[in-house]
């Protein structure tokens, strides 16, 4: 049953990468960054490295995209 | 253990501890914030020197960090030839760094130049970490660092040029890292080990199972290393990035830098992968052609400019395909030919960026055309850049003849002539370039009457230290070679 | 179909390689700089991936040892450096975009190359 | 005298000019008569110290000797032997006269302050040429030389002599890459490239064919040989007159003495022989000769003929190579003296001329030997040496040459010299028999100006510029047919070392 879940979220991780490269919106495509690094996460947890995970959680996805949204917000939103 | 025994580590440590103390002292005590690093990079220096003293005696040293011994620990490896390149790259600095004194409060906002010393500090500690590492994942973690402080010594100016140049130079040097750490994590799969002597070992026993992988390992840690150290097809991030910065940057960035990436990759060949992968695949071949295209494109780009500094930057491409083209012939002569040209390079490079920054400083010309008669007023800066043009041409009497000779001298040996000629065709290129502008210096008179800054006498001096470099290192190459003869004797 | 068993059995790996091509393209081929850098984080993104696949033995448990039992553990050094990594990749997007800003100020956009097409008129 | 004092003395020779040249620099601070008293007292001290080396080589001697090694098995050494103590001791002696000569030649001229420092320092490097000990430090101070000269041939900075100057300049460096090539080939091939060893390269391969082709470019760019003499007829005549007698009569010959030591050092006679590499260097040294004369016909400029002239000159030097026997060598080495004397002659003559009337035209100098009879008088007589009339020297260096053609079954090349001569006579004639006997300003000959009382108008050259002339032009009668040669005498000893291999 992980080996189905996993496959599904390694799908998802192809889906929101090819998401975010065809997306002209910027802000739209840091949010598909962000589920993709929450996804990220999960599948990290799924591969026994909970740490990594959490700091994927916090940094790769969360600081990043704050970062983003700063910088988009200082700059512009459309590609 | 004495304090003698973590001189390994404390050369590359000290310069992080002066890099986080040097903004403070810049705000407490401006006087001796510059003080704080010439101290440190020459302590630096002054182990470096003790170092290879105590491994020409005892053998390498090998330094495992925090105790940990390797696999699981950082180990840092003290052989002759690394301290070699560490030697190069801390005298170059210091060097450069004495020249920037000056330099940068020209180039420079007040309020930044706290902040230069911090990058600066930061960027010679992650390139001695480079050259001193034994562990792949620590030199992808130091190259990052680099990356970064080099770009922000580029940046650091916050002109318009400097900012699109040193954002280019991210992303490319962001993609080769990419590269680089998905190497390591082949090589990783294939072995377990991240530790070059461990990797030899083990690869030589892997290469049976999982040949594909230490292939595509190969090959990504070229296209890594190559688009660092800006390798022919790879390079378009050079020009800009090296010719907006400010001018000891420049220097600092084409004289030291992209060597430390080439050295790198030679560390991978030659340390990390076991030999019979060299003899399966010709990798080094793809090197050799890539070098060999690079000498004599980068020369043909370099002959197009008009600005001088990009001209500069373009015949670094030309000569760190020497380099390359070193590592490539897969000979213990054309190594020495191409780490002593690390070093002839390394000063002719430094001392031609340092010729354009006075030239700046004094006239603020950066356009090829309007330096015709300019050796009337700055004499010694355009001996020096006439000098530094001989030895990028490879006369006689400069230290470009040596590791030409060395070069040329193994593609005969390997039964390779047709890389004499292309050796002797970029020289010929490069003499198209540099003579004109020498001539053109000191014979015809200006028409228009040019305003000239005196020039202060430390940067005058640097350029003149160069010079003897250049000069002597031309003839007097005993200690160096006998010290590269004997540090490869090692490898091969 | 051995190569397609092969490439059923390292999934991971594949997908790992997939992003990494994805992220490579965007970033080289797009010319917005912020679309660049999340492209930069994606395809850093992909090589942590396989890193934590490769340490992943099948059916091995977290590095955590529990007193008593004898279990698999997944190998814990990749992820020590991979948290390394991340952290490295993170600042390096901090800098991407402070430089982002910064250009932006000047040139008044975010695409490189009409940055690039400004530059060639002056 | 003992080899330490030979060594020190080869050093002095090489290391005083070098060192005088900042001094002369210094000097043109103070005065100009400072500086001039300077630099003749440089060249009249190497002259002399050259000419001391005499007993010491004629007596057979012969050093070899390592100042310090530059990479191992790679050094900056020193040779004395008869063949670099000839072109030694004739480039100082011309050096010597030319500097004299510049005294008054230069006073009018501008950045003198530059000209004598370089003219000294190009002394020592040509000086180290002739004394290398290997090919290595021949090339380094080959290319010293050559890079220096550069400052002479482009001393009038106008636009022909730059465009003039930075051909020269590129052609130096495509040569100087060729050395290179050479040069590491032969170190490839022999582990060795100093000229004390006797034979380096003893097996025919195609790489020393390569080393061999090298060398002929490298070299043979400096000689003028066609078709790389391209340089040569733009750079000679834009230099001050002093210093083009110097550029065609010395620093041409460091060519022809390279190809020299490569042929009898480096490979060996016999070798080129058996290979038919000679036939290269003799097809082209007939190109040469052949067209160097035939396109001075065609140039009005009289620094340029004389130019093209030296091109063709040294085209016998070459010649004398390719036949490779004993004759051939003699008059091959006799030629460099002879033609070292005659070329500076005519351009100094050339030089005087331009100096006190400003004509440059051969067209434009009739009559003038009425105004200048002692400076056409010389000028005349260089040039029926050059054409090769008996008793003067240039007529010794074609018979010569022309036994060792006969020695070599090669009457063709006989007919080569004869040709080469009939059309030396054609150009030089032309100069002279109007400058004597036709009035100045004279246009049409149909006029009735031939029957007037020739008037001579006489306003020479400065005193000195004429005792220089004088002294040269003497040189080329002494060296002709008379009983006591001692440049023949030089010469021949010298081709009896190299075919001999040293003993004699």
């Amino acid at each position: 049953m992980t080996e189905v879940l996993n496959a599904l979220l390694l799908a998802f991780l192809i889906v929101c990468a090819v998401g975010v490269a065809y997306i002209r919106d910027l802000l739209s495509a840091v949010i598909l960054f962000s589920s993709f690094g929450l996804i990220m996460a999960v599948i990290w947890q799924q591969l026994s490295a909970p740490d990594v995970a959490m700091v994927e959680a916090a940094l790769g996805t969360g600081v990043v995209a704050l970062l983003l949204v700063a910088a988009i917000s200082k700059t512009e939103r459309a590609e | 253990m004495g304090l003698t025994d973590h001189f390994p580590v404390l050369i590359i440590v000290i310069f992080f501890i002066a890099a986080f103390l040097s903004p403070l002292v810049y705000r407490l005590a401006r006087k001796f914030s510059a003080a704080l690093i010439l101290a440190v990079l020459t302590a630096a220096l002054g182990m470096a020197i003790f170092l290879l003293l105590e491994v020409q005696q005892a053998g390498t040293v090998l330094y495992h960090l925090g105790g940990w011994p390797p696999p699981w620990g950082i180990e840092l490896k003290a052989d002759p030839l690394r301290l070699y390149i560490l030697l190069v790259v801390l005298s170059v600095s210091l060097w450069i760094f004495i020249y920037a004194l000056r330099d940068l409060h020209h180039e420079l906002k007040k309020r930044v130049i706290g902040w230069y010393y911090t990058l600066y500090a930061v960027l010679v500690g992650s390139m001695s970490g480079i050259v001193l590492t034994n562990d792949l994942f620590n030199l992808f973690v130091l190259m990052e660092i680099c990356a970064i402080s080099a770009c922000a010594i580029i940046s650091i100016k916050e002109d318009r040029e400097c900012l699109e140049a040193s954002f280019k130079y991210l992303i490319l040097s962001a993609m080769g890292t990419g590269c680089f750490l998905l190497g390591v994590v082949m090589l990783y799969m294939a072995t377990g080990y991240l530790n070059y002597g461990f990797l030899q070992v083990e690869l030589a026993e892997a290469f049976n199972y999982y040949p594909r992988n230490i292939f595509t390992a190969a090959a990504l840690f070229i296209v890594a290393f190559g688009t660092k150290a800006a390798l022919f097809p790879l390079h378009v991030w050079l020009p800009d990035a090296h010719a907006s910065a400010p001018s000891p940057s420049s220097a600092m960035l084409s004289g030291v830098v992209i060597k430390i990436y080439a050295f790198a990759l030679f560390l991978m060949f030659y340390e990390v992968f076991p030999r019979e992968l060299l003899a399966t695949i010709p990798l080094n071949e793809i090197i050799l052609w890539l070098a060999g295209l690079g000498t004599l494109f980068g020369s043909i780009y370099a002959m197009l400019q008009t600005d001088l500094k990009k001209m500069l930057a373009f015949s670094s491409i030309g000569q760190i395909a020497y380099i390359f083209m070193g590592i490539g012939f897969n000979h213990d002569l054309a190594l020495i030919g191409g780490f002593y040209h690390i070093m002839v390079h390394a000063v002719t490079k430094g001392m031609l960026f340092m010729v354009a920054g006075v030239i700046i400083y004094s006239t603020g010309i950066r356009e090829i055309k309007d330096l015709v008669g300019i050796g009337r007023s700055l004499p010694i800066t355009m001996v020096a850049f006439a000098i530094g043009g001989a030895s990028m041409v490879g006369l006689p009497g400069t230290g470009g003849l040596i590791s030409k000779w060395f070069l040329a001298l193994s593609a005969l040996e390997i039964g390779r002539p047709v890389f004499v000629l292309i050796i002797l065709a970029s020289s010929l290129l490069n003499a198209v370039y540099y003579m004109p502008i020498v001539i053109n210096a000191f014979m015809q008179q200006e028409e228009t009457k040019i305003e000239f800054k005196p020039v202060p006498r430390v940067m005058l001096g640097c350029m003149v230290a160069g010079i003897v470099v250049v000069v002597v290192s031309g003839f007097y190459t005993t200690p160096v070679v006998n010290l590269l003869e004997q540090s490869l004797a090692l490898i091969f | 179909m051995e190569i397609l068993a092969g490439i059923i059995d390292n999934y991971y790996y594949m997908v790992a390689i997939i992003l990494f091509v994805i992220g490579m393209y965007t970033m080289l081929t797009h010319s917005n700089m912020i679309k660049k850098v999340i492209a930069m984080n994606i395809m850093d993104a992909s090589v942590f991936l396989m890193f934590v696949a490769v340490g992943y033995a099948h059916g091995s448990q977290a590095p955590i040892i529990t007193e008593g039992n004898d279990v698999l553990y997944a190998n814990p050094l990749p992820g020590a450096l991979i948290l390394t990594g991340i952290v490295v990749a993170v600042s390096v997007t901090a800098y991407a975009l402070s430089l982002i800003v910064k250009i932006y100020r000047h040139y008044e956009t975010c695409d490189y190359d009409e940055i690039c097409e400004i530059r060639s008129l002056e | 005298m003992s080899p330490s004092t030979v060594i020190a003395m080869l050093l002095a020779i090489i290391g005083l000019p070098i060192l005088m040249t900042p001094v002369i620099m210094y000097s043109c601070r103070f005065s100009e008569k400072l500086r001039n008293l300077l630099s003749v007292a440089t060249a009249s001290i190497v002259f002399i110290l050259s000419l001391l080396l005499y007993p010491f080589v004629i007596g057979g001697g012969e050093i070899q000797f390592t100042l310090f090694e530059v990479l191992p098995n790679l050094e900056i050494s020193l040779r004395l032997d008869i063949l670099s103590f000839c072109l030694a001791a004739l480039a100082s002696f011309i050096w010597l006269l030319s500097t004299i000569y510049s005294i008054n030649y230069m006073a009018t001229e501008h950045a003198c302050s530059r000209y004598y420092p370089v003219l000294i320092f190009t002394l020592g490097a040509c000086q180290g040429i002739f004394f290398s000990g290997d090919l290595f430090s021949l090339f380094v101070f080959f290319e010293l030389m050559s890079l220096i000269a550069y400052i002479l041939v482009i001393h009038e900075e106008t636009e022909e002599a730059m465009k003039a100057g930075y051909k020269y300049l590129v052609m130096t460096i495509i040569g100087g890459l060729a050395l290179f090539f050479g040069i590491i080939i032969v170190f490839e091939l022999g582990g060795t490239v100093s000229l004390g060893v006797g034979v380096i390269i003893q097996e025919v391969s195609t790489l020393a064919f390569i080393a061999f082709i090298c060398f002929l470019i490298g070299f043979g760019m400096k000689a003028g040989m066609f078709p790389l003499h391209v340089w040569l007829p733009d750079a000679h005549p834009v230099a001050p007159s002093p210093a083009s007698a110097l550029l065609s009569g010395i620093m041409l010959k460091t060519g022809a003495y390279g190809l020299l030591r490569v042929i009898f050092h480096v490979f060996s006679p016999e070798m080129l022989l058996q290979q038919g590499w000679d036939n290269i260097l003799g097809v082209l040294a007939v190109i040469t000769i052949l067209l160097g004369s035939a396109v001075a016909l065609t140039q009005n400029d009289i620094k340029r003929r004389l130019a093209y002239s030296s091109i063709s000159q040294l085209g016998y030097v070459l010649l004398g190579f390719s036949i490779l026997n004993s004759n051939a060598i003699i008059g091959a080495v006799f030629h460099i003296f002879s033609h070292a004397f005659m070329k500076s002659v005519l351009f100094l003559a050339a030089g005087a001329i331009i100096w006190k009337t400003g004509k440059r035209q051969v067209s434009d100098m009739k009559g003038i030997g009425r105004q200048m009879p002692v400076t056409l008088g010389c000028f005349s007589i260089a040039a029926f040496a050059m054409i090769g009339i008996p008793p003067l020297n240039g007529f010794l260096s074609k018979w010569t040459l022309a036994l060792g053609a006969l020695d070599a079954n090669m009457p063709i090349y006989v007919l080569v010299l004869l040709i080469s001569s009939l059309l030396n006579a054609l150009y030089y004639l032309p100069i002279i028999i109007p400058a004597f006997f036709e009035a100045p300003g004279e246009t049409s000959p149909d006029s009735d100006a031939g029957h007037d009382e020739i008037q001579f108008d006489i306003r020479e050259a400065a005193p000195a510029m004429v005792a220089v002339m004088v002294v040269l032009a003497l040189c080329t009668i002494i060296f002709g047919l008379t009983p006591n040669n001692i440049a023949f005498t030089l010469s021949r000893l010298t081709a009896e070392f190299l075919l001999l291999g040293g003993a004699f």
